[in-house]
C-alpha cells in the first residue's frame, strides 16, 4: 500500500472514478491545466481532456448552477470551491436548487453531484480562507456533509460520495492536507457515509470531532493518558447522515461528552450533538456536554493558533469534563 | 450625452483626445431592431416557415392556454386554489419558442410558461392537481401553485428564486454535449430576471463554452411593480448580449411566427455549435403580477390598452381568417372544445384527495430518508392520533 | 393608543425614523410606490421621495451590496428581502462582507444597516414563501438576529435596530403580519436588544418562543393550565444578542424547559438554546430540553399545518417534559 | 459565424427572414479601441494634460512600488512576512487611475493597489505592519497580508472574496449623492472579477441610477490560472458597458497618460450626472499571482516576454527623459532614496512585537463585545495562563 497524503488521496479517488464513470466530470477555479490551487486535481486534465475537467470562470454561483444542470441531465459532476469561504456566492444554488430540486418535483428530477471544499483554519490565511461552514449545509434538509481526517478515510469517503444518490459536501481539512500521511489501499474501495470510527476505546469520556480538529483531540487524548484519564475518540466523518447510535452507544458507556469544531461556537454542530446528548442520554449524563470549539468572531490571521482549538484547549476541557 | 457628436469614432482612433464611447442607445437600436412577421393587422411581411395546419394547431393551444388563465383564476377568487400566476397576452412568447425546440430538447421554464408544459404533453389534470396540491399532485404537495415539472416532456421543474433556472439549462445542454448528444436546452425568464445574479453567470458560461442553448427573455415591461427601464439601464435586453459574446435577437413577442423563426434558427446556431443566443421577446405582462397582486397600486390602467389592441391570440385569428384557415364558427367551436376539456380537467384533478399523505412530507428529500426523518414522521404520526388539532389549519392565521 | 397589526407597526417605525435621521433610507425591490409586496413602506415612497425609498433591480446580493456602501459612506440603509427565502442571493455580501467589515478593518470603517426580512410559514407559500433562516445569521459573527413577536415590540425593537451600532437581521413573523393586532405606543420609544420578555410566569416549566411560533407557546401555556400544568413562557425577542441570563433564570427556577422553533430541527437555535441550557443549569435539570420544531425536510405546502410546531404538538412536549 | 454576409442590418430590417445579430467582436473593435497617448518607443500621440512635474512624482511613486513589490516579495521568501501579492507591471493601471481622482473621492480597492493607499498617505510603515500582522497593525492583526485599509486615505477595505467592492463602491456614491456631496468612488478589480455576481448587480445598479462610480477593470490576462479568454467571451471588457447602458472605455494600461486621462474623463462625467463609466485598462500580469503561484504549471515564459517590452515604467522614463525631465543619474538617485524609505519603513515596522495582544482577537466584532466574547476572552486567557502551548504554533500543520 502506497503512502499518500490527504491530496493524494482525495486525487486517486477522482482518477479512480473518472476511469470507472464516464459521467464524472470535475470542474471549477483552475482546477484544470493547473490542477487547482491545492493540486487535487493534478494530472485529471492529462488524463481525461478539457471535456471532463473544466476550467471554469470565476463565479461560485455559475460553478454550482451549471453542475446542477450537468446532473439533471445524468453526468456526477465533481466541482471544487477554491476555498470554503468563497462558498457564499453559491448559497443560493446550494440551498434553493442543488438541496430541493429532488423535493420541489417529487422525485422526477434528481441533481446529486459531490462539492468538493478545502475547509479548515492553520495555514495562515485569515477569515477568507480559513473557515469552517459545516452548519449552514447540516441545517439544510437535503444535503449530506461529509468530513474526512485522514488518507484513507478521504479516499473511502470521496468514493463513496461520488456514487451516492444525493447532493455531499466533502470538506476536506485543508490543514491537515499534507501533514496528514497514511498507508491507503490501492484501487477502488468505498467507505459508507453515515458511518463513525472510534479511533480510541475508552470509558471515562467521550470526545467527538472530525477533519482537522480530530487529530488534536486524538493529540489530547494521549496526553490526557499520561494523566490518568481514558478517553473514547470519535471522529464522526459523516457529520449528516450523522451516526447517532454509534454517539449514544459512547456516551452511555462513559457518561460524559467532549465535542471539539473550529467553526465559531454559536450554533456550531457542537450545538446540535449537546442537543441529541442531552436529549438521548440524559439518565447517563455525569457532567454537561462540553464544547470546545472556535471563538464567535470572525477567522483571525495573528492569533490563529489561540483561535484554534487545539489539543491543549481539548484537554483543560476533557479533565474538567472528567472531574465535574 | 447621446448626442451625435459623441460617436466620433475617427476621434477615438486618436485616442484619449476622441470623445466617450459611443451611448449604448444609438448602438442597440440599429444592431437590434424588433424583428416581425405578423403585422399588428393581420398580414404578413416575408415568408412563413410553419404550415397552415402547425399554426391552427398553436393557435388553439394559445386559446387553450387563455381560458385555462380565466378559469384558474375565477378558482382562485373562488377559493378553490390558493394562488395562480398566468400568462395572458404572452402566449405567443411562449408557444411560439417552445413549438421551435426538437422534441428531444429540454425545458427550463420559469413560472409563466405551464403553456409548454401543456404542449409537451402534461395532461391538463396533472397539472390542475399541482394548482390544488391534492393527492394526485406529482410534486407531492411540496410546492406551491405554478411550480410544476414534468419529467417526461423533459420540462424541469419550476423554483420562485429567479432567474436559477439559467444556468441548469447551460449545464444540461453542456452535458448533453459531453454525452456527444444532440440537444439544445431553452431556458424562459422575465426580464426581471436579467438582474440576476445568476443570468450573468448562466450567459457567461455559455459564452465561454459556446454551449448549445437558447436564453429565451419574456420581457413583459414589469417585474410585479418594478417598470422595464428601472431594471436595466440597457435600451435593450437583446444588447445584453455583447457582454457575454454571444448572438443577440429581439424580437415582437406578441408575433407567433416571428418568436417561432427566430428562435427555430437559435436553435440550430446552437445545434451548429454556434454557440447560444439571447432572444428578447418584447410583450406585455397585461394583467397583475398574480392573484396575490394588484397592480392599480402602482400602473394606471390606460398604459395597458395599447397593449390589449396588441393581443397575440386577435393577431392570429385575423391572420389565420385572411388565409381562410380560420372561419368564425371554428373558433367557436375551439372556444368551446377547450373549455369543456378544461371543465373536465378540473374535475378529474378534483376527484382526488385534497390532501396527500402525511408521509409525502419526508419523500424525496433524500433518497431515501435518514433516521431524523423517519422519527420524526412518527412522532408526528403519534401527535396525529392523540390530537386532531395537529393537521388543522386555524383561523386568523393564515 | 392605536390598535395596530404587525405592518403598522413597522411602518410607523420606519416613519419616525425616517422622520428623525435624515441619514435613514429604504430599498428593496417594489418598496417605492408599490409600499412592499406586504405593504410594509406604504406610504414612505410619498412621504420621503424616490431618493430615500428606493425600487432596486430584482438582485438581493445587489441591494445589500449596495447598502453596505450606503452604509460605510454614513447612510443608514433598512433593506428590505422580500420573502427570508430569498435572501441567499445576498449571503456572500451578508456573511464575508457586512458582518465582517468593521472587524476586518481594525474597526476603522463600520457597516451598520437594519435588513428587514418577512419570514416563515403558514401562508400557504410553500418552501420558498416559508423559510425562518436565522440559525445561518446567528451563527454569522458580526451580526445581530431580531425577532419580534408583537406590534408593539415590532415598533419598540425596529427603532432600537435602526439605532444600534451594529448590523441587523430584523425577522419579521408574517404568519402574524395581520393576525397579531395590539395596542402600540405613539411616537418613539425604544425597546433594547438583547432582552427577553417573560410573557408568562410559571414554576413547572419554561418554554422559550419567538416571533409567530411565540403565539403558538402561548396558546399551548393556556391549554396546560386548563391540564393543570403551570409554563413559564419567554419571548426571546433577540436571538443575538441572547438574553441568557433571563432565560438561566427561568430553567434553574424550573428545571425544565421546551424551545420550539418553525425552522428544521437539526442545528436550528434549538439546539444551542438546548446546548446552553445544559452548559449552565446542569445540576437543576429535571428533564432534557425538548425540541418542538420544523422538520429536518424543506418546508411543505399541502401539510404545512402539520410541518409547522403548533400549540397541539408543543402542549405534548410540555406534559412529556413535565411527566419526565 | 463572423462572416460579412451576417451583419446584414437591411435584411434584418426586413425581419426574421434576415440573417442573425451581428457578432459582437465586430461591434466592439470598433467601437473600443485601445486609447494610448504614450507611444511603446515614448513618444507621445495627442496632448498630455498632466504637468511635468506631476508626471515625475507618478513615475516615482511607481519607481517605489516596484522596489516595494521585490522586496516584500525577498521577505516572504525568507519567512518574514507568509504571503504577498504584488502589481508588478500594473503600476500605471493602479497610480494612473488613482491620481485622476478629486481627494473627496473614495477608492474600493481588489488586493493590487496598495499603491493607491500609499499615493493617499498610508504611511509605509504601517502598510508593512499590515504586512506583518503585528502589534502595529491598523487591522489589528484581523486580515491576512494586503488586505490593508486605510480611512484617513478614503481608502476601503479589501476583502478577498472577488467583486464584492463593487457594490459598495456604487452605494457609497449614490450615498453622496443622496447626501448632496459631489463625492465619485473608485471600484477596482481583476479582468476575472467580471464573471462575478457583484461585477453584474454593481453596474446594473449603478447603470439603472446614474450613480457617479468610476469601474475600473485591470484586465492583466489572467485570474490565477484562467487566461482572459477563457473568463468571458466577449472580445473586450470594456463592451460589457452597453448591458447596463453605461460608458465604456478601453485604453492601454501601461500607458500612464493615458489611463490618466481616460479616467480624468470617466469621473468628470460622472460628477457632471452623466453616469458610471466601465474602463477596461489592457494590462498584463508578468509575475505570478501571489507569492503562493508557481505560473510555470500553467504557462510558458515565453508569453510573458513581449509584454516586459512594455513595462510601464520604462515607457515612462524614455518619455522623461525625452522631455528633458529625467536624466540617468536623477534616476539612479530615485531609486536609491525609494530604495532607502523602504529600508527605513521595514526597520520601523519589525521594531513592534510581533503579535497583537490577546485581546484583539475579540475587538469590533461588534461595537461592544457580547458576553459569548467576554466569556471566551476570559476562558482563553485562563487557558493560556496554565498552558503556554494553547498560543504557540506546532510543526507540520502549517
Ligand atoms: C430571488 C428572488 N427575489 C425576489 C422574488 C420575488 N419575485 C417574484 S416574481 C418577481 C418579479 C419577476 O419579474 P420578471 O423576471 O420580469 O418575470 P415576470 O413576472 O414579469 O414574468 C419578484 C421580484 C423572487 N421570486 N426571487
Ligand atoms: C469568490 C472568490 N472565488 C475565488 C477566489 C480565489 N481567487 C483569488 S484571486 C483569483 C483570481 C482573480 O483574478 P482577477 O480578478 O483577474 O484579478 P487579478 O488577480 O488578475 O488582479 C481567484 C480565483 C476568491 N478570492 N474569491
Ligand atoms: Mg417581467
Ligand atoms: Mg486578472
Amino acid at each position: 500500500m502506497p503512502t499518500f497524503n490527504i491530496i493524494q488521496a482525495v486525487n486517486d479517488a477522482l482518477r479512480i472514478e473518472m476511469r470507472r464513470d464516464r459521467n464524472v466530470v470535475v470542474l471549477g477555479e483552475d482546477v484544470g491545466k493547473f490542477g487547482g490551487v491545492f493540486r487535487a486535481t493534478q494530472g485529471l486534465y492529462e488524463e481525461f481532456g478539457a471535456d471532463r475537467v473544466i476550467d471554469t470562470p470565476l463565479a461560485e454561483s455559475g460553478i454550482i448552477g451549471t453542475a446542477v444542470g450537468m446532473a439533471l441531465y445524468g453526468l456526477k459532476p465533481v466541482p471544487e470551491i477554491q476555498f470554503a469561504d468563497f462558498i457564499f456566492p453559491a448559497m443560493d444554488q446550494i440551498v434553493s436548487e442543488l438541496a430541493k430540486y429532488r423535493y420541489r418535483s417529487g422525485g422526477q428530477w434528481t441533481s446529486s453531484l459531490v462539492i468538493r471544499v478545502p475547509y479548515g483554519g492553520g495555514i495562515r490565511g485569515g477569515h477568507y480562507h480559513s473557515q469552517s461552514p459545516e452548519t449552514h449545509f447540516i441545517h439544510t434538509a437535503g444535503l449530506k456533509v461529509v468530513v474526512p481526517a485522514t488518507p484513507e478515510d478521504a479516499k473511502g469517503l470521496l468514493i463513496s460520495a461520488i456514487r451516492d444518490p444525493d447532493p455531499v459536501l466533502f470538506l476536506e481539512p485543508k490543514r491537515v492536507y499534507r501533514a496528514a500521511k497514511g498507508e491507503v489501499p490501492d484501487g477502488e474501495y468505498a467507505i459508507p457515509l453515515g458511518k463513525a470510527k472510534v479511533t480510541r476505546a475508552g470509558h471515562q469520556v467521550t470526545v467527538l470531532a472530525w477533519g482537522a480538529m480530530w487529530h488534536e483531540a486524538d493529540q489530547a487524548a494521549r496526553e490526557a493518558e499520561q494523566e490518568g484519564i481514558d478517553c473514547e475518540v470519535l471522529d464522526l466523518r459523516s457529520l449528516q447522515p450523522l451516526d447517532i447510535d454509534a454517539v449514544v452507544a459512547s456516551v452511555v458507556k462513559t457518561g460524559r461528552a467532549v465535542v471539539v469544531h473550529e467553526a465559531p461556537r454559536t450554533c456550531g454542530f457542537g450545538a446540535e450533538l449537546a442537543a441529541l446528548i442531552q436529549e438521548r442520554c440524559f439518565l447517563h449524563l455525569e457532567a454537561p456536554v462540553a464544547r470546545v470549539t472556535g471563538f464567535d468572531t470572525p477567522f483571525p490571521y495573528s492569533l490563529e493558533q489561540e483561535y484554534l482549538p487545539r489539543a491543549p484547549r481539548i484537554l483543560r476541557a476533557v479533565r474538567e469534563t472528567v472531574r465535574y | 450625452m447621446r448626442g451625435e457628436s459623441e460617436v466620433g469614432l475617427p476621434a477615438r482612433r486618436k485616442g484619449v483626445n476622441g470623445q466617450p464611447a459611443p451611448a449604448p442607445e444609438r448602438e442597440s437600436t440599429e444592431a437590434f431592431p424588433l424583428q416581425q412577421v405578423l403585422q399588428e393587422d393581420g398580414s404578413v411581411e416575408g415568408e412563413v416557415a410553419l404550415s397552415g395546419e402547425e399554426i391552427l394547431s398553436l393557435y388553439r393551444w394559445m386559446v387553450l392556454n387563455r381560458q385555462l388563465d380565466e378559469r384558474m383564476v375565477a378558482m382562485q377568487r373562488q377559493g378553490r386554489i390558493n394562488f395562480y400566476i398566468g400568462s395572458i397576452g404572452e402566449e405567443a412568447a411562449v408557444f411560439g419558442s417552445a413549438a421551435a425546440m426538437g422534441p428531444a430538447d429540454w425545458i427550463f421554464p420559469c413560472y409563466r410558461e405551464h403553456g409548454a408544459a401543456l404542449l409537451r404533453g402534461m395532461p391538463l389534470a396533472t397539472y390542475v392537481c399541482d394548482l390544488l396540491g391534492n393527492a394526485g399532485d406529482a410534486m407531492l404537495g411540496h410546492q406551491m401553485p405554478c411550480h410544476e415539472a414534468w419529467r417526461p416532456g423533459l420540462y424541469a421543474s419550476i423554483s420562485s428564486p429567479i432567474g436559477t433556472q439559467i444556468p441548469h439549462a447551460v449545464g444540461a445542454a453542456w452535458a448533453a454535449r459531453i454525452k456527444g448528444d444532440e440537444m439544445v436546452s431553452l431556458a424562459y425568464f422575465g426580464e426581471g430576471a436579467t438582474s440576476s445574479n445568476d443570468f450573468h453567470t448562466g450567459l457567461n458560461f455559455a459564452g465561454v463554452h459556446k454551449v448549445p442553448v437558447v436564453f429565451l427573455c419574456r420581457n413583459n415591461g414589469w417585474a410585479i411593480s418594478v417598470p422595464r427601464e428601472r431594471q436595466t439601464a440597457s435600451e435593450t435586453i437583446a444588447q445584453k448580449a455583447l457582454a457575454y459574446g454571444i448572438h443577440g435577437e429581439r424580437v415582437d413577442g406578441n408575433d407567433l411566427l416571428a418568436v417561432h423563426e427566430v428562435t427555430r434558427r437559435a436553435r440550430a446556431r446552437a445545434a451548429a455549435g454556434e454557440g447560444p443566443t439571447l432572444v428578447e421577446c418584447v410583450t406585455y405582462r397585461i394583467e397583475g403580477h398574480s392573484t396575490s397582486d394588484d397592480p392599480r397600486a402602482y400602473r394606471p390602467p390606460e398604459v395597458v390598452e395599447p397593449w390589449r389592441k396588441k393581443d397575440p391570440i386577435l393577431r392570429l385569428k385575423v391572420f389565420l381568417g385572411r388565409r381562410g384557415l380560420l372561419g368564425e364558427e371554428d373558433d367557436a367551436r375551439i372556444l368551446a372544445e377547450v373549455r369543456e376539456t378544461i371543465q373536465r380537467a378540473v374535475k378529474e384533478a378534483e376527484a382526488h384527495p385534497p390532501k396527500p399523505p402525511l408521509s409525502t412530507l419526508f419523500q424525496e428529500v433524500y433518497a431515501t430518508p435518514l433516521w431524523q426523518q423517519r422519527e420524526q414522521l412518527e412522532e408526528l404520526e403519534r401527535a396525529l392520533a392523540d390530537d386532531p388539532r395537529v393537521g388543522e389549519a386555524r383561523g386568523g392565521r393564515r
